[in-house]
């Protein structure tokens, strides 16, 4: 099944190459749970690209900086979710959008690995297989067979369209759908909320203490165009110290976050590159919940649409006035 | 992880714990204007609040609430003037929507959203700051226990 | 850095509360600090000369003052420690009076929060930079946008003082307001008297250019340096010629209710707003082009002609009609009319019958004999070939040849006239009426060559090349039967509409027999069903595929058909022709149900199975169809190239050209089969484009012309020419009744069916006319005009202009008081609005001066007066007080008894407002006049044996009251202007919570915008009354004076400022800055932003949104904020 | 025959407890939250934090004695407001927090290797740093040797081994049951060290069977280490990194998918480029270092705003460079020690074996 829909991809790819200076897909890779990049230019190279469940990776981030470099037209390789990250960037004017040709692939859900991780108890895994509905993977001494369906990512659970992207050049359709159950959107958020301050204080603490600073999070980011210019890294303004303790490796999130209120899309990549394992989608998803609730407003669904904190309205129909008189 | 960090003790030494450290942004043309006016009228308001001046409420960038928590506030303020009434017709409408969603966000890191408030305080409305000064001071207190 | 401290006692205001001398101390411990003073006033002259006197001595690089708020002394400090040769923005200050001694008690804690307050502002002044304004030129023209008195006043203010002002009127004349009053108070002068010398003033002003009939549609730029575009809409008189002698105005034939008058009075679609009128010019009110005649293909303007008939002047409507098409007879009998389709009468009652209109006037004119010619050009000795003389090849010849040309038509049959002539039966058009037309052209000089056929392309060529003809019109028509591809298509008796139709007209069939079967549903097949039932066939069957609904024959000739007997077999389609002998036997016919749309539009037929069956039938006439015959076009060597659907291939379409060297085509040649009047509105086109091809125009430019002046027209919706109240408020009258020739009488012989309506029916149908354009472009005014005045080839016109400052005076509108259900809406003529109580007042007003009721025209002897009719009232209006009322209701009071001595005013209201000089005076006049002041509000209002019951309650005495009046007359409020709001958007200024522009400061900055360089006069800014507003106008005048005083323009140096190095471009701050001050910039191949200091206002919202910093605001630059927080923190 | 010291895997829990009681003791501790194993005090340990000495941990040993940030010293303006015009600094240093003596056990012998470069670094000649000397001074390193390569690990292409020890105190062998000294300090220090815990350390003679285990435990991981990737030249990949400085679409090529974060820099043993600042607070403040990156924008960024290394093409290039060339030239060894925690970590799959590979057969 899944060959049919490579053919279907390598196919399509064909038949734009001639128009695209540069294509963004996914291609095999060593490690184990992983894919890589790939950047294709000529057909000989087609048959590099691949598309499963462990294409977890949004291209999008390479699409800004990208586009700058290049003259003519790139195609990029996105799953239904990714293709949120380009409708925010031409909503924002950061990416033009005839320069980008969106080849959209319908998905049927992304592994999660870390969550792999963590069910073969953070052992070091160093081959796996997958299959339609199950995944192999196998550690230095043990051979572990699971569901996929309990391994995709979090986003895949509330994942509305799969099949349906709300934007793109090309589309090619995938016949398996994505079989899950749903779960209620920000559920995971509500239940956190519910541990009281002081632990939540608590929780982020330790999470940061783990922090080394390394901007993966931030230069992952499809939406974070700002990376080498972050002010996080600035001396003056001197927004934060460059130490790197809990404290600042936090500040550094909440710059993160006020830069993508109202923008994040929720792809989760800032989550999965962290190398301390921080729950940073928590803090984006958080951050769109408010959004949601005060705008009515989702990232990334309308392109000529801007984002809510560059915006306003008169009479803001979701905000109370505080009283403290 | 940290065992290892040898770096200064926080500079931050509170005095006493009865002392609370509140910071307020005020836009220039209607709040600083009307805590003038509650000055000039000698309303009498605790002495916890330090001002900082800024042309409009929406100069304000969000993180400097948080700045402001980091650097160890008891409370942060905000006060610009009444939606519509922007000096910069604008300004306020921008800010009143980065506002709510910072007073939204504070408690999912931890932070008591009482402790932070943003109000419109128009150039008249001395007695209005003097009341939102007064409040503001006492909830903070009150958290702190 | 080596900072100063001044820390200022005043008096014992900070230092009874605060332990000064210490905190000039402590301060001294900070970093950089090198100094510290104390002051008993710093503000005073000997606190300012210390600090000079302490930046010299001490070195000082930055200078804080802690004393009062920086609202209160920071430019007086800035200016000392400039004059000390210190950058002014190095200095800054800390507010330990307002923010400290003030407001608190406890010595040790406010000494200490002076201590931190200074501290904080310590850090913020070791960022603190050195800061220059910049200078800019400005441009010294001033735009005013309004022409009522607050305008006038502005634009003459400054013109006298010698700058150039352009003044933007939407109108047709300034004067606004005012010139609709009768007198003003307090003083109960003329309006008209001391108003319009300032308007006559305004018109031949030197410094001043007024724009009438405009509106701004664009504003760029920035204060010094606006950039305005103007929609000018076109007058149609030309302002140099026209001398306002009125002639125009009596031989109009259209007249529209006029809102000058306050719907009092009704003015011709030619006229002067009103007699002072500045420009003194007339004005033709043209809303654009009517949906009769938009819809017409031929651009026939029907409202023109009806009008004409109106006024009885049918030989000027024959003429009008002419100039657009030459065959208002030949059109009055077989025109598709789609002028009656779209006629906005059809959504009062029913659509007007313009066709039958047109043809009492074509009827009218051939009973007085010959057509007359029109008038001719001078030969221009220029040969014109026209191939085909249908409607559209007789037509082109009509027009060029008026326009001097020599036209020679070749025409393949015997007769001229194309399908006119041979697809038309007779009893549509009698041969009579259709020579009669034709004869005309031939009269204009037009040859026509009949029974010379062009046989192949090489013969087009030649009349070009050797014949000698400059331009070659091809208008073959589309006259060849459309193929039905079915068996026994080629037996005998089976026969095409258009073979049949033609061999009826060349009396080459005589006579029919037995049953008819005509397969098909358009105007073809009706015409030979009725044409074959006139010969005498026994029984007619149409058979259609589809149903009534899709069939395009036109309605009327259905009914005519049915009436007579034929029978219409719907959803039915042959399938075969079965005959004998070669001789048509039987049809058999199929029945069809309807499918989804096809490609036409029309629902596709889908054959029923099974449902076949057989008809007997004697003769089988096809009418299904034509096309173009394009044999003659691809035959020869230079042959022509001929489309999929046989039409021939244009080379420009827009311009009916098919090739370079002056060939054009037109008619069903290019359309395929269309109506007549398509025909005509081709030959009409082609007439124009060889006219201006043979003037020597290249066919880009004619391309270029013909589209622009396509687009440039505006076309009516019937929907939009009227609102719905409009409409329903018309008189319902139904559309003349048209005598047809009797069934009985009409079938066996070929007379005319449809008969001509008389005279006294004709001007009953044409007063039923809506005149949706107003101007109904009848040009009856360009006969009258001696001076030459009329141009009607005026188009909208957009201007830019330059200027350096704006000035808004747009007044205010009326607040409809419809929504006061209780004061009688609509329903009570006699109550009626101030304004319209004014022009009643007014001797140049719609009744001279004598106060009438609407209703019965009599005197009112009892007249009651409501002041707040939606102001001060929440409820249904305005919570605002209109602030002229109170005033004007006295007047209108006073002027009331010097009109009717023995009248009675009362007025009702909620509180007399009269705080002006000599108002309340006036007020007290008004009750020495006798009026009763009532205070109170009115609840409701009825009509009672003639008199209108006013019933309310006199609050004073808490008691009813109940008058008979005979006239009310409402105080309505004043609301923002219309268009209002669009114009703030472009203008870029604010308006308040009701829509007036918001002033800059409501007490110290009265005429000035929020935008800099763009100033307030009068009501547009909230309601005033005429003193006010002139005084407004001198200000704003007085402040646009000082700004242009100055060559050069300096910018405040607090201003956003960008680093182009870290600028990423992502536009951010370009999203949110309200006053668009960030444009965008390319430097060296990077998109970035760059602030227009001139435009910057300091908001600092760009600085907040930039999420790199790379965007910062002088004077408040994140790096300061940070660092007074870093301040704050230290405990 | 040969003596065999060993230590019985059974008794090590209580031979760390033990020697815990007299040094600080780091270990490999895995935090079972988010499967994160990193050197920590053996006093954290409990049902979340447990020893595991399987997998190499994230942070390598740099971590310890070069930490993220450190304190360098603090300062404190002091003005006499009778004379303003004078500011006295005063300057004050951390205090040295770690007096007793470390043990750090169960590193890999790649991390040692890294330690090894990290002394050629702050501890070589002149270049004697004492913030680095302070936590590396006065410690045990007991090295365990690898029996598990696992596929990302390839020290045997530059030029070391799962079991060489290198400047080690200890060097381990695990057998299964056993973990078997195969090397051993000669210094006073480790004498002394395995004289006091000598219950700890048994002895025994080198028997075939035991013999036979460790050559094949050897051989299997070097082979398997072997087979991840070629050997490589110090000398030729010198030659073949200069020849390629100026190749920029190679680089450009090679590094696409690149996105200049700090995962592999920060993770990786030899890396120690580090930023200094000074932070103030009123009168206070403070001189601090902490890690920087060299894929970083602000790394070469000047003031003027004129960066030369703009694109990350130019950074990684510089980064490869520092590795595979001009630590070379310097110390004659790849700076580089085979441990794959870049590729382990990097987010976008970059390899640095396919990198220097490309680079190789250009």
């Amino acid at each position: 099944m899944v060959n049919i829909l490579e053919n279907k991809l390598k196919e399509k790819i064909s038949s734009l190459i001639e128009e695209l200076e540069i294509i963004i897909g996914y291609s095999e890779s060593k490690a184990p749970l992983k894919i890589n990049p790939v950047f294709i230019k000529t057909k000989e190279e087609i048959d590099r690209l691949i598309f499963n469940n462990l294409c977890v990776n949004n291209l999008a981030t390479y699409s800004y900086y990208l586009s700058a470099d290049t003259k003519g037209k790139i195609g990029i390789i996105l799953k239904p979710c990714d293709v949120k990250s380009i409708i925010q960037l031409i909503s924002e004017e950061l990416l033009i959008k005839n320069k980008i040709k969106t080849i959209v692939i319908g998905c049927n859900g992304i592994i999660d690995y870390k969550k792999i991780n963590k069910a073969v108890n953070y052992q070091k895994i160093i081959s796996a297989k997958l299959d339609e509905n199950n995944i192999t993977v196998n550690t230095i001494d043990k051979s572990f067979n699971f569901k996929l369906k309990d391994f995709f990512a979090q986003k895949c659970y509330v994942c509305n369209i799969y099949d349906n992207p709300p934007y793109y050049d090309e589309f090619i359709e995938n016949d398996l759908k994505l079989n899950l159950e749903k779960k209620k959107e920000y559920e995971d958020i509500e239940e956190f909320e519910k541990s009281g301050l002081e632990k939540i204080y608590k929780f982020w603490e330790e999470e940061f203490n783990n922090c080394i600073r390394c901007y993966a999070c931030r230069n992952i980011c499809p939406l974070e165009v700002c990376r080498d210019k972050c002010i996080a890294q600035l001396d003056e303004p001197h927004w934060q110290s460059h130490k790197i303790n809990s404290s600042e490796g936090k500040f550094f999130q909440l710059i993160r976050i006020f830069h993508l209120a109202g923008r994040c899309t929720e792809c989760g990549e800032c989550e999965r590159v962290c190398p301390a394992n921080i729950e940073l989608l928590k803090l984006m998803k958080k951050v769109n919940q408010i959004i949601l609730k005060l705008f009515d407003y989702r990232p990334g669904l309308i392109l000529d649409m801007k984002p809510p904190l560059l915006t306003f309205k008169n009479v803001e129909q979701n905000i109370k006035d505080e009283e403290l008189i | 992880m940290n065992f290892i960090n040898e770096g200064s003790k926080s500079l931050n030494v509170k005095n006493k714990k009865e002392d609370v450290k509140i910071v307020a942004f005020l836009c220039n043309w209607c709040s600083y204007a009307g805590a003038d006016a509650a000055g000039t009228s000698r309303l009498r308001q605790p002495e916890d609040i330090r001002i900082i001046r800024v042309p409009c409420s929406g100069r304000i960038n969000p993180l400097f609430i948080l700045k402001a928590f980091n650097l160890g506030a008891d409370g942060v303020l905000v006060s610009g003037c009444h939606p519509n009434d922007c000096h910069y017709s604008e300004g306020n409408f921008y800010a009143r929507r980065r506002l709510e969603v910072i007073k939204e966000f504070l408690p999912f890191i931890g932070i008591d959203k009482r402790r932070f408030s943003y109000q419109w305080v128009s150039a008249s409305e001395a007695q209005k700051w003097q009341k939102v000064v007064i409040n503001f001071v006492k909830i903070i207190k009150e958290i702190n226990g | 850095m080596r900072i100063g401290i001044f820390v200022c006692y005043c008096g014992s205001n900070i230092g009874a509360t605060v332990d000064v001398e210490k905190v000039a101390q402590e301060v001294l411990k900070f970093p950089g600090v090198v100094f510290s003073q104390t002051n008993l006033y710093t503000c005073s002259e000997p606190g300012q000369n210390q600090i000079k006197k302490a930046i010299k001595e001490h070195n000082l690089t930055r200078v804080i003052v802690a004393s009062c708020s920086p609202r209160v002394h920071n430019n007086t400090f800035m200016r000392a420690v400039e004059s000390a040769g210190l950058n002014p923005y190095l200095f800054e200050m800390a507010n330990i009076r307002e923010q400290d001694s003030w407001i608190h008690d406890n010595r040790e804690k406010a000494t200490q929060k002076a201590i931190e307050l200074i501290r904080m502002t310590v850090s913020k002044v070791y960022k603190n930079r050195e800061l220059y304004p910049k200078y800019f030129d400005l441009n010294k023209n001033v735009l005013v946008i309004g022409g009522g008195i607050a305008g006038i006043q502005a634009a003459l203010d400054i013109a006298d003082g010698g700058k150039k002002v352009i003044m933007v009127e939407k109108e047709s004349s300034i004067g606004g307001r005012m010139a609709q009053l009768d007198k003003t108070f307090p003083t109960i002068d003329c309006s008209a008297c001391i108003l319009s010398p300032k308007m006559v003033d305004v018109g031949i002003h030197e410094n001043i250019e007024l724009l009438t009939l405009s509106e701004i549609v664009n504003v760029e730029g920035s204060i010094g340096n606006f950039k305005i575009t103007i929609k000018k809409k076109p007058r149609y008189i030309d302002l140099k010629n026209c001398t306002a002698c009125g002639e125009c105005e009596k031989v109009c034939p259209v007249s529209y209710t006029s809102i000058f008058e306050a719907g009092l009075a009704r003015k011709k679609a030619i006229s002067k707003m009103f007699t002072q009128a500045v420009p003194s010019a007339y004005f033709i009110n043209n809303k654009g082009k009517a949906p009769c005649r938009s819809s017409c293909p031929a651009d026939v303007p029907a409202q023109g002609y009806i009008a004409l008939i109106r006024e009885k002047k049918y030989l000027e409507a024959l003429k009008l009609h002419r100039e657009e098409n030459p065959f208002p007879s030949i059109c009055s009998r077989v025109c598709t009319h789609p002028c009656e389709i779209s006629c906005t009468r059809s959504l009062v009652d029913e659509s007007i019958s313009i066709m039958n209109l047109k043809r009492f006037i074509a009827d009218y004119e051939l009973k007085l004999g010959e057509i007359p010619l029109p008038e001719m050009k001078e030969k221009k000795f220029k040969k014109v070939a026209i191939i085909g003389s249908g409607p559209a090849g007789l037509t082109a010849s009509y027009y060029l040849s008026k326009e001097g040309y020599d036209v020679k038509v070749f025409e393949a049959f015997q007769e001229a006239g194309g399908m006119l002539r041979f697809g038309i039966p007779e009893y549509r058009l009698p041969s009579k009426i259709l020579n009669l037309e034709i004869d005309l052209i031939k009269r204009m000089g037009v040859e026509i060559k009949t029974n010379s056929e062009i046989k192949n392309s090489n013969e087009i060529w030649k009349l070009k090349e050797k014949d000698g003809f400059d331009a070659v019109f091809l208008a073959t028509g589309a006259n060849k039967n459309v193929s039905i591809q079915l068996d026994g298509e080629n037996l005998r008796s089976v026969i095409s509409g258009v073979d049949f139709l033609r061999d009826v007209k060349l009396l080459k069939i005589k006579k029919v027999d037995g049953t008819v079967a005509v397969i098909g549903g358009g105007n073809a097949a009706i015409d030979s069903s009725r044409t074959a039932l006139r010969l005498g066939a026994k029984e007619v069957n149409i058979f259609y595929r589809r149903s009534l609904e899709e069939m395009p024959a036109m309605k009327e000739e259905i009914k005519d058909a049915l009436e007579e007997g034929i029978k219409i077999n719907y959803l039915t389609a042959p399938v075969a022709i079965n005959g004998q002998d070669g001789k048509v036997t039987e049809l058999i016919l199929i029945k069809n149900k309807l499918g989804e749309l096809d490609s036409s539009g029309r629902k596709k037929p889908v054959p029923v199975k099974g449902s076949e069956y057989k008809f007997p039938v004697n003769l089988v006439i096809l009418a299904i169809g034509q096309e173009p015959d394009t044999n003659y076009l691809t035959t020869g060597d230079r042959t022509f190239e001929v489309l999929k659907n046989k039409s021939i291939k244009l080379d420009k379409k827009n311009i009916l050209l098919v090739n370079k060297d002056g060939i054009f085509a037109g008619g069903d040649l290019v359309t395929g089969p269309a109506t007549v009047t398509d025909a005509i509105a081709h030959g009409k086109l082609a007439a124009k484009v060889i006219n201006k091809y043979l003037e020597g125009n290249s066919l880009d430019d004619i391309e270029a012309e013909i589209i622009k002046e396509e687009g440039s027209k505006i076309r009516l919706e019937p929907e939009e020419v009227f609102t719905k109240e409009a409409l329903d408020s018309f008189e319902k009258i139904s559309r003349i009744f048209i005598e047809k020739e009797p069934v009985n009488k009409r079938i066996n012989n070929f007379n005319e069916v449809v008969h001509s309506i008389s005279e006294e029916r004709a001007i009953k149908e044409a007063q039923r006319c809506l005149n949706c354009s107003i101007c109904s472009e009848c040009h009856e005014c360009i006969k009258v005009c001696e001076a030459n005045a009329i141009n009607y080839n005026q188009k909208e016109e957009i201007i830019t202009k330059e200027v350096g400052a704006i000035v808004v005076a747009t007044g205010t509108d009326i607040f409809n008081t419809d929504v006061y259900e209780e004061y009688g809406g609509k329903e009570l003529k006699d109550v009626i609005s101030a304004i319209q109580y004014e022009r009643l007042m007014c001797a140049s007003g719609p009744t001279g001066g004598h106060i009438k009721r609407l209703s019965d025209n009599k005197e009112p002897k009892k007249i009651v007066f409501l002041s707040c009719v939606g102001s001060r009232d929440k409820s249904k209006g305005m919570s605002y007080c209109s602030a002229a009322c109170c005033m004007y209701l006295a007047k209108q009071a006073i002027l009331t008894k010097e009109h009717i001595p023995d009248s009675i005013s009362y007025i009702f209201y909620t509180d007399i407002r009269s705080p002006g000089k000599d108002y309340d005076e006036f007020v007290m006049r008004a009750k020495e006049y006798g009026t009763q002041y009532i205070r109170g509000k009115v609840s409701k209002i009825y009509k009672k044996d003639g008199k209108l019951i006013v019933k309310g309650v006199d609050t004073l005495i808490s008691e009813p009251v109940e008058i008979d009046a005979d006239l009310v007359v409402l105080a309505p409020a004043m609301i923002p202007a219309k268009n209002s709001k669009q114009l703030a958007e472009i203008l870029n200024i604010t308006t308040g919570t009701f829509g007036f522009y918001t002033e800059s400061h409501p007490k110290l900055r009265p005429v000035e915008t929020n935008t800099s360089g763009i100033y307030l006069a009068g009501a547009c800014q909230s309601p005033k009354d005429i003193p006010e507003s002139v005084a407004q106008g001198s200000a704003t005048a007085s402040k646009i004076l000082a700004l242009m005083s100055k060559d050069k323009l300096l910018t405040d140096p607090i201003v956003a400022k960008v680093d182009q190095v870290r600028c990423i471009g992502c536009n951010k701050c370009l999203f949110v800055c309200p006053f668009n001050a960030i444009e965008e910039v390319n430097l060296i191949n990077k998109k970035i932003v760059k602030v227009i200091e001139s435009v910057c206002k300091g908001c600092g919202l760009c600085e907040a949104t930039c999420p790199i910093d790379a965007i910062s605001l002088n004077g408040f630059t994140d790096e300061m904020i940070l660092e007074e927080l870093e301040a704050f923190s230290i405990f | 025959m040969e003596k065999l010291i060993y230590i019985k895997k059974e008794s090590l829990k209580n031979f760390l407890e033990k020697i815990s009681k007299d040094y600080d003791v780091y270990l490999p501790i895995q935090n079972k939250k988010n499967g994160i194993i990193n050197f920590d005090s053996i006093n954290i340990l409990n049902e979340n934090y447990i020893m595991n000495l399987k997998e190499k941990t994230r942070q390598s040993l740099k971590f310890l004695f070069f930490p993220p940030y450190e304190s360098l010293f603090e300062f404190e303006y002091k003005k006499d407001i009778k004379n303003p015009e004078v500011t006295e600094i005063a300057l004050s240093k951390p205090g040295n927090s770690n007096l007793r003596e470390k043990v750090i056990f169960g590193i890999k012998p790649c991390d040692v290797r890294g330690i090894d470069y990290l002394d050629l670094v702050f501890n070589s000649g002149n270049n004697k740093d004492p913030y680095y000397l302070n936590k590396r001074e006065n410690t045990i390193i007991i090295s365990i040797g690898c029996s598990i390569v696992y596929p990302d690990c390839f020290c045997t292409s530059i030029g070391g081994s799962p079991f060489n020890f290198g400047n080690a105190n200890i060097g381990l062998l695990d057998i299964g049951s056993d973990l078997i000294v195969t090397k051993l300090d000669e210094s006073e220090k480790i004498k002394k060290f395995i004289a006091d815990y000598k219950d700890f350390f048994e002895k025994k003679d080198m028997d075939d069977e035991t013999e036979n285990k460790i050559n094949e435990i050897v051989l299997q991981s070097n082979k398997t280490c072997s087979t991840n990737w070629k050997k490589i030249n110090p000398e030729n990949i010198t030659a073949k990194m200069e020849s390629t400085f100026k190749e920029d679409a190679l680089w450009q090529e090679i590094t696409k998918k690149c996105i200049s974060c700090a995962a592999c820099t920060y993770v990786c043993p030899t890396c120690v480029c580090f930023n200094i600042a000074d932070e103030q607070k009123d009168k206070k403040g403070e001189r601090y270092r902490c890690w920087d990156f060299c894929t970083n924008y602000y790394y070469t960024l000047e003031a003027s705003g004129h960066n030369p290394r703009e694109k990350i093409y130019q950074r990684y290039r510089n980064k490869i460079n520092c590795k595979y060339n001009y630590f070379i030239k310097r110390n004659k060894n790849l700076y580089c020690v085979g441990c794959g925690r870049c590729i382990d970590v990097c987010p976008v799959g970059m390899d640095i074996r396919e990198i220097v590979s490309s680079i190789i057969s250009f």
